[in-house]
């Protein structure tokens, strides 16, 4: 077991926290900064596999364009869920 | 390379382009996007056409879009069930001759264009769709034609129409999503995203559940694409929400996507062993025949004519699916030619429904008592409609039906065949219920009094359609002949 | 055992994915199910670039002094291709839900069944 | 009840999907078919074949241009769909508690924090550039690009503490429909060059120059065009 797998069994665990975070969660607000950190955790794992491109891309939408619609979403809706 | 090939990747790139150029065009002058829409659809039409001539004379032919021979490059494919995108442009191009007047009653001006823009892009996505045969490629055209469709849902006022919409929206896209998880398997496995490569690849793979994991996943995406029974959910709120050309557009043209996606995955992967190990046959059989039922007498206890038109699809689509289940060569090519003369009946009844909701402002059937006299070309085109997709002889719905009917007793199912006569007869039921109500009642609103008869923009796409509802039940024979060549690998599978 | 840990990326991505399933079939909340959908996407994303990755990760990009093994490249251009549309979907979904918010007073599902 | 339907649903689900994985060639492993069949291919072409040396961009760009497309034309429609289908409550019902909610999506911003934002904007700019400029030689591209320059430009919109309008909106309204659209529209040009330069739709000319002057076009079309869409998509989420 190498440095590199266990940096990747650290990013899964991450991943996978992060998005169990989400669905317990009853803030719209929280789970969306969860989805950010689950994104930009995403992008690192992406980078350490060799796709520098997407990990960009993921960086860009997944923790920049894409929370800012959710929020932009959510100062209008509310941010509790029922 | 003759000149008519490239029109396989131009049926894509005209109306894409032309509904691109839409908004930025005519942002000035909206009403004029109509002409322009028009022009582009018409030429793609005509592309269209061009690319079934060369097909009635060389046979089935491909493309290689940017010149890189598959797997490498996108390969385009046109076959006999390509060939739907001429019946498909040509239901555009009526769909917006009928626009010019309606749309503008109930779009607010300034967003016109983008009315029309979607309506293109809308087809460009769907001659993408059927033409290509590459599997990611299905994907990318399958989301533009997907988001264009919950856009135009959304066009209309009030709202039920926004709720629809999301509706719509997210069980859409969680079917596309399946559609794309299978791909990562076949591509996982095989290394390959062009279908006919795939499909020669999956056998030396190593493991069959992967790969029946693929297949399920891309039926049942396509399954949802196309509204089949128990995951119909999204349609009846959609189409009965939707304005009325995207009613029938959506009706009419975008759910078929999701049924020939299902012919091209069967027949693509018909030839692998774990296609056999899934029950798919009976599965689909059974669907469609409750599909029918469910429809027709969800449809019988409809007050609103729009949704009893959209629980009318989902008997059609039942149809459709049994006829591909039965698995024998007439069953499939009944249910090959109903796909398209079902997309002629339902355009004409949204389109026909529409100019009479429209022009009285009412929508309950009850309140349309008889409005017959006062739009009786309105009326009359849709009474022939609604005969037609009852399936009363000659009309087009007949044609499919009857097939359908003759696989069934022919592979020893009258059961099924009962359920073909019961489906049709209780469509009879509401048809000849609207038609009493709209000629044989005497009007109870004040509206219906001071009604008139729609525009003639209207009035032409409604007649025509309707007329050609009548008439594709003539043409019968040479349409069966037509598809037949195509439906034989399907049947092949047993 | 060993296939566990060999497939350990893609049981992650299979874990991830229906965790956002989950979220999809249980919540009612409009904006939480579209969140659960972007999880599922991302769930998927990350299976295909899985399957087009090396063990010593060297991107496709070929240079003067570039080595292999590569990553293959088409997985992520289909990815690339996936993350826009997913963007594309979750803006109109968005925009759908706050017309329904406007127009319907609720972002529930519960609750707009009963409004109806 | 539907808690306890959907956990049965996921369990049934997961134990298929996780049969399907394990079922799958080894990940990472360079002799499974997805790096010995078409990848491999590209690989070997290389450079001269694709005409770039990131064979991300060379795949999105020229072996799958008709892919890119349809994608870049997702994302305009998106934002089409978006302007058509939310707007259409009419000035009556935006009126009133609408203003309110315009007022609560401008986060309170600290001079600080403007100023350090609008001190980073021109060298993001200039990174998204030079990311959409030399995605055939590095990791980067149109999308990659356009997607940073999105972002900086919805940051400034959040972050730069003017509340009367974003940087778009300086544009005139017929000039920021072309930019959007341009997109789909440059490869609809491109479309178009191929057949008349090597006679198939969707290609780019042999020479390289000309290859590379295209493939940059193309860039700047994908990453502006995207970069309006996005900015686009904000302001009608914002505003809408």
């Amino acid at each position: 077991m190498s440095v590199s797998d266990l940096f990747d069994l650290l990013i899964l665990a991450l991943l996978i926290t992060c998005v169990l975070g989400i669905a317990r969660v009853r803030d719209l607000a929280t789970a969306v900064t969860l989805f950010a950190i689950y994104s930009f955790v995403l992008c690192l794992l992406w980078a350490h596999r060799g796709a520098p491109d997407v990990a960009m891309t993921e960086a860009a939408v997944g923790a920049g364009i894409t929370a800012v619609l959710f929020f932009t979403a959510i100062a209008k809706i509310g941010r509790r869920e029922k | 390379m003759s000149a008519a090939a490239h029109g396989l990747a131009l049926v894509v790139l005209v109306p894409i382009v032309g509904g691109a150029l839409i908004p930025a065009l005519f942002r000035r002058f909206p009403t004029a996007a109509w002409g322009f829409a028009l022009a582009s659809s018409a030429l793609t039409l005509a592309i269209s056409i061009s690319l079934i001539r060369r097909l009635l004379a060389e046979g089935p032919f491909s493309y290689a879009a940017g010149g890189w021979p598959p797997p490498y490059g996108v390969a385009l494919h046109f076959d006999r069930f390509g060939a739907a995108i001429a019946v498909f442009s040509m239901i555009t191009l009526l769909v917006l001759i009928f626009s010019r007047r309606y749309i503008p009653a109930v779009v607010p001006i300034a967003r016109i264009p983008l009315y029309y823009a979607l309506v293109m892009i809308n087809l460009g996505g769907m001659n993408g769709f059927l033409v290509t045969g590459d599997l990611f490629n299905l994907f990318v055209f399958m989301e533009v034609f997907s988001v264009s469709a919950y856009a135009l849902v959304a066009m209309a006022r009030g709202p039920q129409a926004g709720l629809a919409a999301i509706k719509y929206l997210l069980l859409g896209a969680v079917s596309s999503l399946l559609v794309l998880f299978a791909i990562g398997l076949i591509f996982a496995q095989t290394g390959t995203l062009n279908m006919a490569d795939a499909a020669g690849r999956l056998d030396a793979a190593a493991s069959i559940v992967p790969t029946a994991l693929a297949l399920g996943a891309l039926t049942i995406g396509f399954m949802v694409k196309a509204a089949l029974f128990p995951l119909h959910v999204w349609l009846p709120d959609a189409h009965a929400s939707a304005p009325a050309p995207v009613s029938a557009l959506l009706s009419a043209v975008v759910v078929k996507a999701g049924v020939i996606g299902i012919i091209r995955t069967l027949q693509t992967f018909s030839d692998h062993g774990s296609l056999q190990l899934m029950p798919l046959q009976s599965l689909l059989i059974w669907l469609g025949a409750i599909a029918v039922l469910w429809g027709a007498v969800a449809a019988l206890v409809q007050s609103d004519l729009k949704r009893l038109l959209a629980y009318s699809t989902v008997t059609n689509i039942g149809y459709i699916f049994i006829g591909l289940g039965i698995g024998s060569a007439t069953a499939a090519s009944g249910a090959a030619v109903h796909i398209i003369n079902h997309a002629v009946i339902k355009a004409a009844l949204f389109l026909a429904a529409g100019a009479l909701i429209h022009q009285s402002g009412l929508r309950h059937i009850d309140d349309l008592r008889g409005l017959g006299e006062r739009m009786p070309l309105s009326a009359l085109a849709l009474g022939v409609a609604l005969l037609a997709v009852a399936g009363v002889p000659p009309t087009a719905g007949f044609v499919g039906k009857w097939q359908i009917g003759l696989g069934a007793l022919e592979t020893g199912r009258p059961l099924l065949m009962g359920v073909v006569i019961v489906g049709g007869l209780l469509v009879l039921t509401y048809g000849v219920r609207i038609i009493n109500t709209l000629f044989f009642r005497p009007p109870l609103h004040v509206r219906v009094v001071t009604s008139r008869e729609a525009p003639p923009s209207m009035l032409a796409a409604i007649l025509l359609l309707a007329a050609s509802s009548f008439l594709l039940g003539l043409a019968g024979k040479p349409m069966l002949d037509f598809v037949a060549p195509a439906i034989l690998p399907l049947t092949d599978t047993g | 055992m060993n296939v566990l840990l060999t497939h350990v990326d893609y049981i992650a991505a299979v874990a991830i994915f229906l965790v956002g399933l989950y979220i999809l079939l249980v919540k009612q909340n409009l904006l939480k199910k579209i969140l659960g959908l972007n999880i599922m996407e991302t769930a998927v994303f990350a299976f295909i670039v899985t399957a087009g990755m090396t063990d010593n990760g060297v991107p496709p990009l070929l240079g003067p002094d570039a080595v292999g093994p590569f990553a293959s490249p088409l997985p992520h251009a289909l990815v690339l291709t996936g993350i826009v549309v997913a963007v594309s979907i979750t803006a109109l979904a968005l925009a759908l839900i706050v017309r329904v918010k406007r127009e319907c007073g609720s972002v529930e599902l519960n609750e707009l069944g009963k409004v109806e | 009840m539907r808690k306890f339907l959907a956990l049965v649903l996921i369990a049934a689900l997961g134990a298929v999907l996780i049969a399907a994985v394990v079922n799958l060639p080894e990940p990472g492993t360079t002799d499974s078919p997805v790096h010995t069949h078409v990848s491999a291919g590209y690989i070997k072409g290389g450079h001269e074949a694709g005409g770039a040396d990131n064979l991300v961009t060379a795949v999105l760009l020229n072996y799958r241009a008709i892919d890119t497309f349809g994608e870049v034309t997702v994302i305009f429609t998106a934002l089409i769909a978006v302007l058509a289908a939310t707007s259409l409550a009419g000035p009556t019902e935006r009126s009133g508690t609408q203003n309110i909610d315009l007022k609560t999506t401008r986060v309170p911003v600290s001079p600080v924090v403007s100023f350090v934002v609008r001190l980073m904007a021109p060298f993001i700019a200039t990174f998204a550039l030079f990311v959409m400029l030399k995605g055939h030689e590095l990791p980067g591209g149109g999308f990659q690009g356009g997607v940073v320059l999105g972002a900086m430009l919805i940051l400034l919109a959040l972050f730069s503490g003017r509340t009367d309008k974003t940087d778009d909106e300086e544009l005139p309204p017929g000039l920021r429909n072309w930019i959007r659209a341009a997109g789909p529209l440059v490869f609809g040009a491109l479309g178009l060059t191929g057949l008349v330069f090597s006679g198939w739709l969707f290609s780019l000319p042999d020479h390289p120059f000309w290859r590379e002057m295209v493939m940059i076009g193309l860039e700047l079309g994908i990453g502006i065009g995207g970069a309006a869409v996005l900015v686009g998509l904000f302001r009608a989420l914002r505003e809408g």
